[in-house]
């Protein structure tokens, strides 16, 4: 079934390697900061703001799991079943809106 | 005719045939060579293609700002992407000395073959697709998502503290624009019952008694968003704020030179090449088509998909990136969300098949009303979503120049005084 | 192309129960074992990992035709994204106040 | 020895292996990529199980959103890389995973255990007797299958719903936990927390210094409680 794939990822893993040239490197292998000296640690003190956008997008993201064997069997389930899907929905909405509200989806 | 439109199929029944008796010994090791075969045919399209992007690109681009574009390499510079796959290979390949030399090394495999793994899934014909999967849509949006790790991982890996940023802002802008994809192919599966690309194709022609009617039709909305969220999750012009080379040194990977460089690059056009598809399959009807053969009529609306986003990316300018974050978390996903409840119960309220109709009730009608239905109702949500957003903006922006107005009161002030 | 036409041919379940075993007892032991709160959430989502493959195992052995474990499996994916997301929200806010994500070092109620 | 056979083998290394660094690793960033891995090769699992539904949701959920979690917050909590103390329940931890994972082999694998005529083991075998890897085709429409049980009142309605409700929650309590909070704010609390614990010490410094200068030497009987007795006796640190 997904041999197909994982063949296709061998057979990129190989050609790839196959293609990289081999060319000796000089010591140019500071790290490029605009020609300037690294000044400090990579260090840096990241904002918890990415955390949230990805703590969102996660939260979306599974819900996806659980609406997919819906939508594939939608053609079969009852009105009711559709309203119950709408409150779940909903729900999510909710969420969005409640992030929304509490201003974390604005970036500063 | 019939060999022309089957011509694909043929030639792969062809080398399979002699490919199994050749091996008649074992059909598994035969499967096996036949399946490895699709596997590099399927990677020299991906990679031909990729170079014949870069050409059309740098040519339409160059029209729309009025340049000539590539024309020193052979006639009309079409040995251009050669000449720069000559340069690729020939540059010297550097690795920062306090690089994660794995973590450094894997990333930019790691992107190109997640991106050439969806084509996997691609049907070109009827009978031309890698393997047919049961979970077509969801493998490829999945796929997707999974190369966002190889762009942490070139970010973490330089060892830079401006290419970790870069990766960062660059995951924060791919999470965020893939829910918005998720939504919006929902209503697709919930006609067509199926996450099969073959079926969802099938679904839109005149096959078992379908109406041949694209999914474009019944959800404007869907392909709207769906098809911007593409652009915004293959970070192509306009949304490739975080990679700006005009502006900026670049996104995650500063660090990168040579053939490294050159896969993340391919990454990225195969990518943006794939959405094209995806949205032909989704919303045009993938291969169906009359007259011409099937694949003609993919790489036909492929083109001119692709076309669009050349087209967007030599007239749009680049978005700022609080206006990137709140086109999708306050545009995108809320007015998804609601038309996928809106389409949900249009969907089941209306159907068009009588064996439908008998199992969970509803209302009969013909599918071009449904279809009118579905349409109306997806445009208008559209229509008045636009509406609110323009007008907000709207707001947001008197207010603005309110304040302005008043400090530049005050500024004058201060000076007469 | 029929190589995966009954993909478990050959393959008994307790294969399939002893890797998930063995892989609860490895996150088992990353949760006892590290110091590290993050490190044990990684422990937490094996040992989930685990139990989703003794659903999903039991489900295509023997009850291959009814929804209960698929059902079960997908639940499990919620429950472990929603785990992560809390998880890790704690650390964070824990690290900003604290400076450290030991768990052993809160042993404060409050932040 | 069939191919099928052989991929399991290959898949389970590569899961138990992966597992493995991810707990033995210090450098936090490499264990999230292992654990990458790790899920890599269940998602192989699943497909050998003939669930490419799940194969699929595995990567879009673990591989594409669970881990980037993870790397996020390993990156958001730099400072602690490679501090982590020695853990002294390593070893015990090592041993309590090790009987387990020696139980539930000997209860789940091929083995027949008998102790005082109660047959152990062979669960796999009482559940299934044809368990042996010969299991009926998946239907095609197991997916469908899913979904119309999801939804049903009967089967898993309340769960499904459950499951928003829960993911709502979740939006709710991780934003309200992980959200920045004013610096002012943040300061105010830390520093409350340092003074009740500067508070502290200082009593039980003085309640040492008491004992000491009074010359009356700890009970022999319990020497570990006088100090604390009297620490929370003279510090009225009471209200936490």
């Amino acid at each position: 079934m997904i041999v197909t794939a994982a063949l296709l990822m061998g057979v990129t893993l190989i050609a790839a390697s196959l293609l990289r040239p081999k060319k000796p490197s000089k010591t140019k292998l500071d790290t490029y900061e605009c020609g300037m000296e690294t000044v400090g640690d990579t260090w840096v003190q990241f904002r918890s703001q990415y955390y949230i956008f990805a703590l969102v997008f996660v939260l979306f993201d599974v819900e996806a799991v659980l609406l997919f064997p819906f939508a594939v069997a939608f053609n079969s389930v009852p009105l009711f079943a559709v309203l119950e899907t709408a409150v779940f929905v909903l729900l999510l909405l909710a969420g969005l809106l409640y992030a929304w509200r509490k201003g974390v989806l604005k970036w500063e | 005719m019939n060999f022309l439109t089957d011509l694909l199929s043929l030639i792969g029944d062809f080398i399979s045939n002699i490919i199994h008796s050749i091996f008649s010994f074992s059909p598994s090791i035969a499967d096996a060579i036949v399946m490895g075969l699709a596997a590099i045919i399927l990677c020299t399209f991906a990679a031909l293609s990729f170079m014949a992007l870069t050409y059309a690109e740098r040519k339409i681009v160059a029209r729309i700002q009025d340049r000539v574009g590539p024309n020193q390499a052979g006639p009309l510079g079409l040995l251009q992407p050669l000449a720069d796959g000559i340069k690729m290979f020939t540059k010297e390949d550097t690795t920062p000395a306090a690089a994660d030399r794995w973590v450094y090394n894997l990333a930019p495999l790691i992107i190109a073959v997640f991106a050439l793994t969806t084509y996997a899934v691609l049907p070109f014909a009827p009978n031309v697709v890698g393997t047919n999967l049961n979970v077509g849509v969801f493998y490829v949006i999945a796929i997707g998502s999974g190369s966002i790790i190889a762009i942490l991982m070139a970010g973490w890996g330089s060892n830079n503290k401006y290419a970790l940023l870069g990766a960062f802002r660059t995951v924060s802008q791919l999470v965020g624009y893939e829910v918005p994809m998720l939504l919006n192919v929902l209503p697709i599966i919930m006609i067509s019952g199926s996450l099969s690309l073959i079926d969802i194709i099938n679904r839109q022609t005149l096959a078992n008694g379908n109406a041949g009617l694209p999914n474009l039709l019944y959800f404007p909305l869907s392909a709207v968003v769906f098809l911007i969220s593409g652009i915004a999750e293959t970070a192509r012009s306009p949304f490739d704020l975080l990679e700006a080379e005009s502006e900026i040194v670049a996104g995650f990977h500063v660090e990168y030179s040579g053939m490294k460089f050159a896969l993340f690059f391919l990454g990225e056009y195969v990518n943006a090449l794939a959405v094209a598809f995806m949205f032909c399959v989704l919303f045009l009807g993938g291969y169906a088509g009359p007259i011409l053969p099937p694949y003609i009529w993919l790489l036909l609306k492929a083109a001119v998909v692709f076309t669009i986003f050349m087209w967007l990316r030599g007239t749009l300018p680049r978005i700022r990136v609080d206006q990137m974050h709140d086109m999708n978390w306050k545009f995108f996903v809320p007015v998804s969300i609601i038309h996928l409840l809106i389409s949900m119960v249009l969907l089941k309220v209306f159907t068009d098949t009588p064996s439908q109709l008998e199992a969970t009730g509803g209302i009969l009608v013909s599918s071009g009303t449904r279809m009118l239905i579905l349409f109306v109702a997806s445009a208008l949500t559209l229509l008045v979503a636009l509406g609110i957003a323009a007008r907000r903006a709207r707001m947001n922006r008197l207010a603005e120049e309110e304040v302005l107005a008043k400090r530049r009161m005050e500024n004058m002030a201060a000076a007469g005084a | 192309m029929n190589l995966f036409a009954n993909a478990i041919h050959g393959i008994p379940l307790w294969w399939f129960l002893v890797l998930a075993s063995a892989l609860f007892c490895i996150g088992l032991y990353g949760v006892l074992g590290r110091k590290n709160a993050i490190a044990m959430l990684m422990g937490v989502e094996l040992m989930l990992n685990a139990v989703n493959i003794n659903l999903l195992a039991f489900w295509r052995y023997i009850a291959p035709n009814s929804a209960t474990g698929t059902a079960f499996a997908a639940f499990i994916f919620v429950i472990a994204a929603a785990e992560a997301a809390v998880g890790l929200g704690l650390i964070i806010s824990v690290y900003r106040s604290m400076q450290s994500i030991d768990p052993e070092t809160l042993d404060q109620l409050k932040l | 020895m069939t191919l099928q056979q052989l991929i399991f083998l290959g898949l389970a290394a590569v899961i138990v292996l992966a597992a493995l660094f991810v707990v033995s690793t210090r450098n936090l960033f490499r264990a999230a990529l292992m654990l990458v891995v790790s899920f890599f090769g269940i998602a192989g699992l699943y497909v050998l199980l003939d669930a490419g539904f799940f194969a699929v949701a595995q990567v879009l959920v673990y591989i594409g959103a669970i881990s980037i979690l993870i790397i996020f917050g390993v990156m958001l909590t730099r400072g602690m890389q490679g501090m982590e103390p020695r853990n002294t329940q390593a070893v015990g931890g090592a041993v309590v995973a090790a009987i387990i994972f020696g139980v539930l082999v000997l209860l789940l694998g091929p083995f027949h255990v008998t102790i005082n005529n109660r047959e152990f083991g062979n669960i796999a075998w009482n559940f299934a007797k044809d368990a042996t890897g010969n299991a009926p085709a998946v239907a095609d429409t197991y997916i469908a299958s899913l979904g119309v049980a999801l939804v049903d009142v009967n089967q898993f309605a309340l769960p499904f719903e459950l499951a928003s409700v829960m993911i709502l929650l979740v939006m709710i309590g991780a934003i309200w936990v992980a959200r920045e909070r004013k610096v002012a704010e943040v300061q105010a609390d830390r520093r409350d927390i340092l003074a009740e614990e500067r508070e502290e010490e200082a009593s039980i410094e003085a309640a040492k210094a008491g004992a000491s200068s009074t010359g009356v030497p700890a009970v022999p009987a319990a020497p570990g409680l006088p100090e604390t007795a009297i620490a929370h006796g003279a510090g009225g640190h009471g209200e936490h």
